[in-house]
């Protein structure tokens, strides 16, 4: 098997295209700031940014010029408020509009399962006297065929041209293996175009053989693996490091001002070359205070048949 | 809100919420949670009244044991020592959609006197006043929780005659309709505010006064909802925050007091 | 948490009851013939057995005359050959007739998916110019909501009234953990409306939320527990025993003579009480002979976030 | 069938299938693997012609490295150091049903002359002569797969002129129906005998007869199917089995001779 491992800059520069739409997916766990990062660099543009959670993230890819629509499930800072960057798009159309298109939690992941499965539509039992469909004709009422009586909404398939996914751990070929909240990461590899898998460390194909059961993600879709550690920072990797609560706090502040944002996109993004020059502005220090206590998950045994 | 004066009885306005939201928990056996408030609810209720009750994250989450209050619904805490975790299509289909959980915490922007939710948008949709986090889960949550908690503070701009947006269901005002819609949720059973709690009436759906916490008067009420409240005839005073549960909130739940002061 | 462990008897008692639609799944892998014997032990009758592949244990129940009913998508003895026992009910109406009503493999699994996901239909692209759907009315052709020129057939749900599966481990709440072949062991967990879950031991909760991504199945569906060791020979449970092949191939023999077969249910399923009696009377160097070597997952750190 | 004799060639005509269709597998990526011959088939790709070959399992294993040949699709030996095992439903949905499996292999009791198969029954379904197993994965299988292999042993009633029940569509007979499906897959692609190897004809999606096994001839072929085959105007004869492919075979993946003696 070839090796698919290659730099982010590389990665991004490969895969991800003007005009494209692009999930970077994790829920709350396993966010690929890295990659959101770098798409800033790279100024891509014009691009659809799908995610259940748009999260602090996308705050920076909006603000950071990149995005001219977003299509999401829920629009906040998890725990905090406010996404001002996003708002002030929505809300005032400063400095220009964006485009939006919205759904519950439930229909964004089945918009990625049918995506996924090459599914036309997905049923679900969600919408009934909601006004969301009002707003997104995407959503439609149908009923069973079985029963008349049933009404069920369907959602239309989700197929980003490219997913980035983070992973705690994946090999050269891109199979990828996930602990803790897996979200939709996996559903929304599968409904990608392209994909992405960013990763805390690239591992030998032998770790990833010893406990199948544990693979998130086959290789057989994945095209570009990166090894970049702390890429989900200030998002957190379970095992790995925690969630950088103070700077998701500090975001409130910054993003409110978009002079302080913009300063802060010059100094965090743009004048650094690689997620390595993020790493390293922040020092040691900082990584070490994410660093949680062991809680091992033990083994178990799928015995040798030969 | 209107302003209220925070009298002084030895606790919050917030603490007495907890309280009062965490005894609605009496005999549940899970509880699907959000963040912030029903969070340290769910954990009070677990070391009071329900006991063996379960903690259901939509991220995903059955069975936390959080070592910490978590910060957020996708605190690395939930995952370690959980019971099960689960894709979150498995956590919507599997157990939200085919009816498995018990109760379910709900709060938002707006409410009206049905128990309708807004977390869209204040102002038109098209050209909003400000632009809320919009459905995430609760649209679906409204549907099939068999029971529905609203934790809230209650102000004139938030429990309005009229919603901006209907994000998530809550009674129609006619309970005929609202049992042939075969969902399996029955909708918001409670609202507990800063004020007092509320139960809906069986006969038309709408939300009914049943206590008011002791300080608060049916004036400080009125003064805060848009529209007149319907009272019960038994209105009662919410019993106060005893000791234990103030011991609990304060030294183990949220020692920083970053939820409850 | 209450205990939900019980013994074999009790829990097929209890929850199965005649005219039932009852489910033992698990593909190849963890197929519980000690539940299966124990129906037959108890004269369960006029049964529907609902499981993707019969298998030779839906074979014993279909001659033990359980079942007037089978929902399967693939009837056969699994590198063998046929089952002889359902194919005279089918063939001959030896010694009664027996109903079938057949899907293919996605068809039966999206069948259990739509059983446990409270879905009254679900898409797939399949059996195109397929005779199948001729012969089940149940498989219906639709158009897609967004497109009418996109046709899938659906497939309805399935919602057995008891759904027995075995899992490796599981806690006395139910919580039961799976490694290896998955089969549809969930999806069957969930869409039943009463759960047994059988399991080689019944471990310590903090076993079980040691890994929580490993969990398959959560104790919330479950209503009995009942620890039995090798209670899936001749199939197999991956870490614990091999399958016994030996046996799959003797019982192609055993099951094309009628009387064969009856003597066979005699002496290993009425005359003995329990699956105890079973293990003893296999002995113990037919157990270790079917032990494997190790084959171990390594860890993963979840990390504690105190 | 009727009866062809054994010629000896050094080889046996089981032997002469397996080596014939492995051959069929270069430059495949990943192939969805059937119990018995297509599994020995796929080892002995992997060892000669398609290095990189992954083997996927209906059983929901992807990547599978057996450490022994598997005697069914649910062999524990094909969980232990695979690649990854996922549960049923998202084998079929998301790797199926996707359009990522590339090759896959076929048989049934009847296949006719457009690689339609019949795996269900011999007679009328109510009333079966032969109750056989029925679809299985076959049905989706055929439909998403982007070729398929059929490899069978050829006998008048197993080739036939109408199946008594198609379970698994092949080409339909009109080309410009087929393509106009939309399916993923482009149907049977080859048939591989113990006579010989056929391909399916662009203009009419007919089985044709491509090249004799040594020592098989064109009345062999003849007296074993139920229509008059169709024969390549460049008919060949099939390159016999190599040392390597028999010593592969006998040594290596049956050393038993279950499958191929």
């Amino acid at each position: 098997m070839s090796s698919k491992v290659t730099t982010m800059r590389d990665a991004v520069a490969d895969l991800v295209r003007d005009g494209d739409t692009v999930a970077i997916e994790g829920f709350t766990h396993l966010i690929c700031f890295a990659a959101g990062h770098e798409i800033i660099r790279q100024r891509k543009r014009d691009l659809t940014l799908a995610r259940m959670t748009p999260d602090v993230i996308y705050d920076q890819m909006v603000a950071g010029g990149v995005a001219s629509k977003l299509i999401f499930s829920w629009l906040g800072n998890p725990g905090v408020g406010s996404l001002h960057a996003i708002r002030r798009r929505i809300e005032d159309h400063d400095p220009e509009p964006l485009e939006i298109e919205e759904y519950s939690h439930f229909g964004m992941v089945c918009r990625y399962v049918a995506g996924a499965s090459n599914l036309p539509f997905f049923p679900i039992r969600s919408y009934y006297e909601s006004d969301i469909p009002t707003v997104n004709p995407k959503i439609l009422p149908m009923t069973s065929p079985y029963d008349d009586a049933t009404e069920v909404y369907v959602v239309p398939p989700l197929r980003p041209n490219v997913s980035i996914v983070h992973a705690q751990r994946a090999d050269a070929s891109g199979d990828a293996q996930i602990w803790g909240l897996l979200g939709c990461q996996k559903e929304a590899a599968f409904a990608g175009e392209r994909v992405m898998v960013v990763c805390e460390e690239v591992v030998e194909e032998s770790v990833i053989r010893q406990d199948p059961n544990r693979t998130v993600i086959p290789g057989v879709v994945v095209d570009a693996v990166v090894e970049e550690p702390f890429a989900c920072h200030p998002s957190f990797a379970q095992g790995y490091y925690d969630r950088d609560n103070a700077f998701y706090l500090q975001w409130d502040r910054i993003a409110r001002d978009p002079e302080t944002l913009a300063t802060w996109l010059k100094e965090w993004v743009f004048d650094l070359g690689t997620h390595a020059d993020y790493r390293e502005k922040w020092g040691a220090a900082h990584w070490d205070a994410l660093r949680p206590g062991d809680a091992m998950s033990g083994e178990v045994n799928y015995g040798r048949y030969a | 809100m209107s302003a209220v004066a925070e009298p002084d009885l030895g606790y919050s306005r917030t603490e007495m919420m907890i309280a009062a939201s965490a005894r609605g928990l009496e005999g549940a056996t899970n509880c699907f949670v959000g963040v912030g408030l029903p969070n340290i609810v769910c954990n009070l209720a677990q070391r009071t009244v329900a006991l063996d009750l379960q903690l259901v994250y939509e991220s995903g989450v059955f069975g936390a044991k959080p070592e910490r209050l978590p910060l957020s619904i996708g605190d690395p805490t939930l995952a370690t020592g959980a019971t099960a975790i689960t894709s979150m299509f498995e956590l919507f289909a599997f157990y939200l959609q085919a009816g498995l959980i018990d109760v379910a915490f709900l709060g938002g922007a707006q409410i009206d006197r049905f128990g309708n939710l807004n977390t869209t948008v204040i102002g038109p949709y098209d050209a909003p006043k400000v632009r809320l986090p919009g459905s995430g889960g609760a649209c679906e949550i409204a549907i099939h929780a068999r029971h529905i908690l609203v934790i809230m503070r209650q102000a004139e701009r938030s429990f309005v005659d009229r919603l901006d947006f209907r994000t998530s269901p809550g009674h129609s005002g006619d309970p005929a309709h609202d049992a042939a819609r075969g969902w399996h949720g029955t909708g918001p059973t409670s609202v507990v505010t800063d004020l007092g709690t509320y139960g809906f009436d069986d006969a038309t759906g709408e939300m009914t006064l049943i206590t008011l916490h002791p300080g608060m008067t049916l004036d400080d009420v009125r003064a805060n909802m848009g529209w007149e409240p319907k009272v019960s005839p038994d209105l009662g005073e919410t019993p106060a925050p005893t000791p234990e549960e103030l011991r609990l909130i304060r030294e183990e739940l949220d020692p920083r007091g970053v939820y409850a002061k």
